[in-house]
């Protein structure tokens, strides 16, 4: 079903969200999206109804959005020849200088808090050009000072082989981007209804920042028509009570 | 040549206490009903490798006490959440974990497939999953000697070579051969482990290998020791492009293992009912 | 998206004069069709690398004077006899020869697959094979610990990265999807080659990834720059599952390119003939 | 069609050799037999008719007679597994520590003969259990002194790893064993109708030898019948002419 179109100048977070990742995206050749995604997965979905087709999207744990025909290392096998141009990375923690934690809180012979692993990042942190990391809960939990152990670097010597790395991180309250030659976070923008005031306090790591902040551009009204026209009935497919909830877009759609 | 076997049980026969067992990650045929055979028969100290990662599968082993150490990338129950009996595990200090990065398993299959000691990977250098591994190495990369100032670490991976991998795929014909579609990485699997045993949802007459269409998707009889009919086997798991996700099911579990005496109470109504019947 | 070219010339566009070019083995669909376009349109300079081996491609090739360095592990026509334009161009030095064994190239092609800089391989050690290639290197295999005064040398391969792959295959769909079957060096040689184009008997409607069974047999068009329609692509070659060798030509081929007058009518008569037609 | 059992202690040459490989294989899984080797794949099929099936037989460049579903790659990828456990091997020249030179012979950078090239060799000498010697043509000129350019290795160091190598040579003219340890051959035997002078003269390399060689034993009358109406017909599939021409098993066999 077709959303109200009366309400083309309101919009949700997700759609914010989704906005600003595929702005982020920009124009490569192919994004891969991890499972349980759906924001990434609507952003890199916008991202190709703007780009008329450009970029191809694999969106994995769907038979139906990946090509994969070479078992579960053909992902990774991908992204080591270079042909993975955008990922999405969460964490349990993130720090300031971009390391991910996905494994566990406090000393990791007896942690205190256990995550399921680190999956792919270790190594995919590396080879992807553009790592965009992504968390939604903003809290001094999730973004530390310095994580309890890092899955993932978010640099690395300058010897070290590395085509990859973060170029931003969002959340639920902002958007940083990502200064490698100085790992560190600088906050591009505060999402509407949000403050600087409430960013700092909830951040736990030090961050570089503009005098001014600007607010994150709210989604055009195009971007909201792609959304809720192209890229709703498409990520049904994958993610039917997202689209359900986010667009009123139906298992029927 | 396999055999198919009369039983589950006989099938798994293969699989001691002990072992190194390998098994697949959720989205390419995991073998449920194996694995609750496997808890009823009392089996201990496996040495458990899930490729790269694993759900439900490791969950329920390691609950009811069959697991020693744990070698993964991750174990998640996914959109139903943390996988409660490994995260228990994990903080009391009962299994032994050894994290990996999943191309980093990958990898240490096909060195043992490739019959080589080890696997380069780039990646992974900075990492506590590295730190913590002193069974993996850093050399200099040998063939970059354009800056003989600034080697080039490259980490190598010992190959891993499973005493037994166990699988469930949609069909093996009468000669043993199994087809497993385009899940490549269980033939890999096959070919780096000692012994393979296969759970199928049934058995195909004729040959796939005479068929070149089902040809490209089978593992040959001849890496495979025994085969046994189990349907709906990866139940509650799925089974690509056969049966999806039992969601209602799996969030019973996961409501269940979040807790030890209601874990206990989900073996009782879903594994060791199965004794009886 | 690969495109599904005009013709075969226009699809061979990205094979350039003096690029590195990966061809498969004899049995995995060789691009004989396109070999000859490649003749008739004066290709030069070729770094050719067979997958392990060649036989009337490599020759062809090589008696036509597209080839500068050949990189294989074997050039024969097998029942038919030496290659006789492979024969004369190592004795008389008009080409640069690297040779390989099979396994070699199959990592080293791995390697690049994998994005990792080198593979390692058994064997090797004391051969002139591997005496004469300064490119491969030997190291002491860090995980031998056992025995330190008794190093464990083993060889390790530079990944070959090729700028173009050329393949047969059966078929395309519009997607551009390749059907390959169980071939399955031709993916390895797509994933690890910046480009690749390909020649395939006729074209499919529908899309091989949405069937499984014919998805297990596919190369992704993700990993095609392009894609020409040719017929008979392969002959006088065999393509597996589709036509046999035409023995009576390759033995006319055998007869004929023994010297350079009969070679010289051998591509009068059978690859400069289709520039009039 | 079948051969005239009336001819049954009579057999060709190819049937002693047939014979003698198929005493050589022995009790194993698998043997695997490289393109264009009649005999040897003769003698295989033979070891599994006397076996009931057992060893796995693989006839490369036959697509019904091997399993192989992973690519060129997968039978050295097999070896390197430990499962095959016989291999064939020929060579333009052969020499007395058996060493194998596929490649040239002259100055490798001059040659004055090229032969097609090392296929696999250089591997799967080195890991494959047992790896038969097959040369029918027996002359100065096959068997020398000191191969020209090592393919492969008859013997390696001790901390080579190194789990296969050449077990026996077999030619036209006689068998010989293959002494790992000192690196040299022994004559094992003379085949019928051919002598101990000849086998001398012909033979461009030292090797040992017993006080008395006996002679090649003949194929046995179970043998031959195993030969002529098993493995024949079988053999047809894909090597039509030499299954005719030594077995009268023709195409419609």
């Amino acid at each position: 079903m077709a959303p109200d179109r009366q309400a083309n100048f309101e919009f949700r977070d997700e759609e914010l969200l989704a906005s600003v990742v595929a702005d982020l995206i920009g124009d490569v050749r192919h994004v891969a999206v991890g499972n349980a995604s759906p924001i990434p997965a609507a952003a890199a979905l916008l991202a190709r109804a703007r780009g008329n087709g450009r970029p191809y999207v694999s969106l994995l744990g769907s038979q139906r959005h990946t090509f994969w025909t070479d078992g579960g290392r053909e992902l990774f096998d991908c992204a080591g020849q270079g042909r993975i141009d955008v990922f999405f990375l969460s964490g349990g923690e993130i720090d300031g200088e971009g390391n991910v934690n996905l494994v566990s809180v406090g000393d990791p012979d007896r942690p205190a808090m256990r995550f399921p692993g680190s999956f792919g990042s270790s190594y995919l942190y590396f080879v992807v050009p553009k790592v965009i990391l992504f968390r939604t809960e903003h809290s001094k939990r999730t973004l530390v000072p310095k994580v309890a152990f890092i899955s993932a670097p978010g640099g690395s010597d300058d010897n070290v082989h590395r085509t990859g790395g973060p170029i931003a991180l969002i959340t639920n309250r902002c958007l940083f981007s990502f200064d490698p030659e100085r790992r560190r976070f600088q906050l591009e923008s505060v999402h509407p209804g949000h403050t600087l005031a409430e960013v700092i306090v909830n951040t736990g790591f030090e961050f570089e920042r503009p005098p001014d902040v600007p607010e994150t551009p709210a989604p055009s009204a195009e971007t909201l028509r792609l959304l809720r026209e192209v890229v709703a009935p498409e990520l049904a497919e994958v993610y039917p009570q997202f689209a359900a909830r986010v667009f009123g877009a139906g298992k029927s759609a | 040549m396999p055999s198919i076997a009369r039983s589950l049980d006989d099938a798994l026969g293969a699989i001691a206490d002990d072992c190194v067992l390998a098994v697949p990650r959720e989205s390419a045929g995991v073998p449920m009903a194996a694995t609750r055979a496997l808890i009823r028969r009392g089996a201990k100290r496996l040495h458990l490798i899930a490729l790269p990662t694993s759900s439900l599968q490791a969950d329920l082993l390691i609950g009811a006490g069959c697991v020693e150490t744990l070698e993964t990338s991750a174990v998640s129950l996914g959109e139903f959440g943390l996988a409660p009996r490994f995260t228990a595990a994990i903080l009391s200090g009962s299994i032994a974990m050894k994290d990996a990065t999943c191309p980093a398993l990958h990898a240490a299959f096909q060195a043992s497939e490739k019959g080589v000691p080890f696997m380069p990977l780039r990646g992974l250098i900075g990492t506590d999953v590295l730190a913590r591994r002193p069974d993996w190495t850093v050399i200099d990369n040998p063939f970059e000697r354009n800056a003989p100032n600034a080697p080039d670490p490259i980490v190598l991976l010992p190959a891993i070579r499973p005493d037994v991998a166990l699988l469930h795929a949609p069909m093996a014909d009468r000669e043993g051969n199994v087809w497993i579609g385009r899940q490549r990485e269980l033939v890999t699997m096959a070919h780096a482990s000692e012994r393979t045993v296969v759970t199928v949802e049934k058995i195909h007459d004729g040959n796939f290998l005479q068929d070149p269409a089902l040809a490209a998707g089978t593992l040959p009889g001849f890496y495979v020791d025994s085969i046994a009919v189990a349907e709906r086997g990866a139940w509650p798991l799925p089974l690509p492009d056969h049966y999806a996700w039992d969601a209602e099911h799996l969030k019973e579990y996961a409501a269940l293992a979040a807790t030890d005496e209601g874990f206990a109470q989900y073996l009782d109504r879903y594994v060791h009912e199965k004794r009886a019947a």
